[in-house]
């Protein structure tokens, strides 16, 4: 049973490990596209941790069949809120991306520590 | 029977994931991310047969549609970049 | 038996995750993260979130990955390493793993129904959406009709977002670079794509316009709908060029269904003002209360859809507009 | 009767797909350069698809799922073939030369695409 009932707590263990992946590669990457793409990461952990709690055992999506008598349903709601994030998280980076792009026109680099010299 | 299909596909997976990371060239990378998208495509409708919810093929089908924008822009990509450095050479 | 999946997966994700950010060389980094988009979506399909699979499949296949190269051409390919000691970096992340790991052993096991999270709200919606609305898919009652004003923000996000770019990619660069900017042209000689595209462009579009109206019924909705639409535009301006994709979908369309997204949504809300209910409660806007929600949320649904879609093809081609300039 | 028989013809072709993908896996892992591997994926890609998803439709009987399934793999069978034509296109055009018989790589490391 100790396997099994850790094996519950595997999700929030690898959540954890891809934040903080995330969280490093920001803190660590002084190349701003490795900066947006390590946030890019972070967000999908946020993500991972969200659906992961709506999971219930034996249920189905939330989709309710007609046919069916009495369903148990996964939780709709941590769904609704990461399918939102999603679609602005891919806006938020886009964005970040042009910011990039001019940066790198203007100072001709884009590795953090230039920038902060040429300043 | 469907489980022992994913277990290969997952498997597949792996091995498609270990060639991404190792592929010498840029183009082994870009054949693992080609290889890996199908597969996904494969595990989903399996797994949609698996939970006996066959009404969610329409998540495979998006794939099956997407995954060539992906591989295109990517050799587009490459391409401009060889005609960038063939102009550079030229002139 | 999903814990064979999942922990498959979810192994593979944090792997790919490692892997992208170790790598040097930037191009790399994208693919892997397209891989690493697919495994999200694989993930989120396994643990029951089948809209949300659809919308990280929609959104991570394409576009992600189609923006992520067009800024790499702008910039360079390469990122220089960091010499010097990483124990600083390491050590505060390993802290900051450690105690999330140990912040876990407290929260309920995977699947647990009596976690805290099944009984406050979700019984309450999972009952009252046959009786309001009566359409299958709980997750859109709530997205568009339940939480409908919290979609409205996502929207202007959204809207906001993509003027962002247009205003940040508008202007002309700097230095003008000598070369004419000769025409982007698609994969000119690669035949066989340019035909199979051609051929395939249309049947995204439907599946998009279909995820769009089935949005009630299965796994779908404005966001997934937009997204897959935009794809399929991206496609053809990937194989016939970005002018003829710009000649087919131009920019005033473009702005207009940016704008045009988010005024619908905009007014459907007033439009229940108008007619005595609250802001974007769409019961009174049919005689028959679940034929108004119903109505109610086929429109806004298109309103996001267009919004979405626009705003992603504004970026795309102010992306390809700024590449073929430089 | 019929029933039987069907469950057993999508078993063994649900099998053999399976089969068909690892050998796959396998093949892009182990050949020496990339000419060699593209050929492996590909070809048991789309062999896979076409097993895999007739043994599925097989089991699904008359119905929408069989509708899918076989846009699915019409849309798979469509588009694999022509992503992999472009790219094996592309390493071409940009001087990735398959080999003779030397069988190691020329490009050792992926600065050179």
């Amino acid at each position: 049973m100790k396997l099994l009932e850790l094996l519950g707590y595997y999700n929030y263990w690898v959540f954890a490990v891809v934040l903080t992946v995330g969280l490093y590669a920001v803190i660590r990457k002084r190349n701003l596209i490795k900066k947006l793409i390590g946030l890019s990461i972070f967000q999908s952990a946020v993500f991972l941790l969200y659906i992961t709690m709506d999971k219930v055992e034996g249920g189905t999506a939330p989709i309710i069949q007609k046919g069916v008598p009495d369903q148990v349903f996964s939780n709709p709601l941590p769904q609704v809120l990461i399918l939102t994030a999603i679609v602005v998280g891919v806006s938020t980076l886009a964005l970040g991306l042009a910011m990039v792009v001019r940066i790198k026109e203007s100072y001709g680099t884009i590795e953090e520590h230039e920038i902060l010299g040429a300043d | 029977m469907y489980i022992v299909v994913s277990i290969a596909i997952l498997v597949t997976m792996v091995l498609a994931l270990v060639r991404a990371l190792l592929g010498p060239t840029v183009y082994d990378r870009v054949l693992a991310v080609n290889v890996f998208g199908t597969k996904t495509v494969l595990l989903l409708s399996v797994i949609a047969f698996l939970y006996g919810r066959p009404d969610f093929l329409d998540l495979a089908l998006a794939y099956a549609l997407i995954n060539v924008v992906g591989i295109l822009a990517v050799l587009e990509f490459f391409q401009d970049r060889f005609r960038k450095q063939e102009r550079v050479d030229s002139d | 038996m999903i814990y064979v999946f999942a922990l498959f997966l979810l192994t593979l994700l944090v792997i790919t995750a490692v892997a992208i950010v170790r790598t040097e060389n930037l191009f790399v980094a994208v693919m892997l993260t397209s891989i690493f988009s697919l495994l999200m979506a694989a993930n989120f399909f396994i643990l029951d979130a089948a809209d949300v699979a659809l919308t990280e499949a929609a959104v991570g296949a394409g576009v992600t990955t189609v923006i992520f190269l067009s800024a790499l051409a702008l910039t360079g390919d390469w990122e220089k390493p960091r010499p010097g000691g990483r124990t600083v970096a390491l050590g505060t992340v390993g802290v900051l793993a450690m105690l999330l790991i140990y912040a876990s052993f407290d929260k309920p096991r995977l699947g647990d129904p009596e976690a805290p999270v099944h009984q406050h709200v979700a019984p309450w919606y999972l009952e009252k959406t046959p009786e309001y609305m009566d359409i299958p898919n709980v997750v859109t009652a709530i997205l568009s009709s339940f939480r409908g004003y919290d979609t409205l923000g996502e929207v202007f996000v959204v809207f906001a977002a993509c003027i962002g770019v247009l205003f940040i990619l508008g202007v002309k660069p700097a230095r003008q670079t000598a070369a004419a900017p000769q025409p982007v042209s698609g994969l000119r000689h690669h035949l066989i794509p340019q035909v199979v595209g051609r051929l395939l462009v249309p049947f995204i579009v439907l599946f998009g316009l279909y995820v769009q109206f089935h949005g009630e019924y299965g796994p779908g909705g404005g966001f997934q709908a937009g997204a897959i639409i935009a794809t399929g535009v991206i496609l053809y301006a990937l194989l016939e060029g970005e002018a003829e994709a710009l000649r087919a979908v131009p920019r005033s369309v473009l702005l207009a269904l940016v704008v045009g997204g988010a005024l619908l949504y905009g007014a459907v809300g007033v439009v229940c003002m108008l007619k005595g209910g609250a802001f974007l409660d769409y019961s009174v806007l049919a005689a028959d209360p679940v034929f108004g929600q119903q109505l109610g949320i086929l429109v806004i649904e298109a309103g996001v859809g267009m919004a979405v879609c626009g705003a992603l093809l504004s970026i795309f081609h102010a992306f390809a507009a700024r590449e073929s300039m430089t | 009767m019929i029933e039987l028989a069907l469950d057993v013809v999508s078993w063994v072709l649900l099998a053999v797909g399976g089969a068909c993908v690892l050998i796959g896996g396998i093949g892009g892992l182990r050949l020496p350069n990339f000419y060699t591997r593209i050929h492996a994926a590909s070809l048991t890609d789309t062999m896979a698809t076409l097993l895999i998803f007739v043994g599925m439709m097989l089991q699904s009987g008359l119905s929408l799922a069989t509708l899918k399934l076989f846009a699915i793999m019409l849309f798979l069978l469509l588009t694999g073939p022509t992503a992999t034509y472009a790219l094996a296109n592309a390493a071409l055009l940009s001087g990735l030369k398959p080999e003779g018989d030397t069988g190691q790589s020329k490009h050792g490391e992926n600065t050179q695409p």
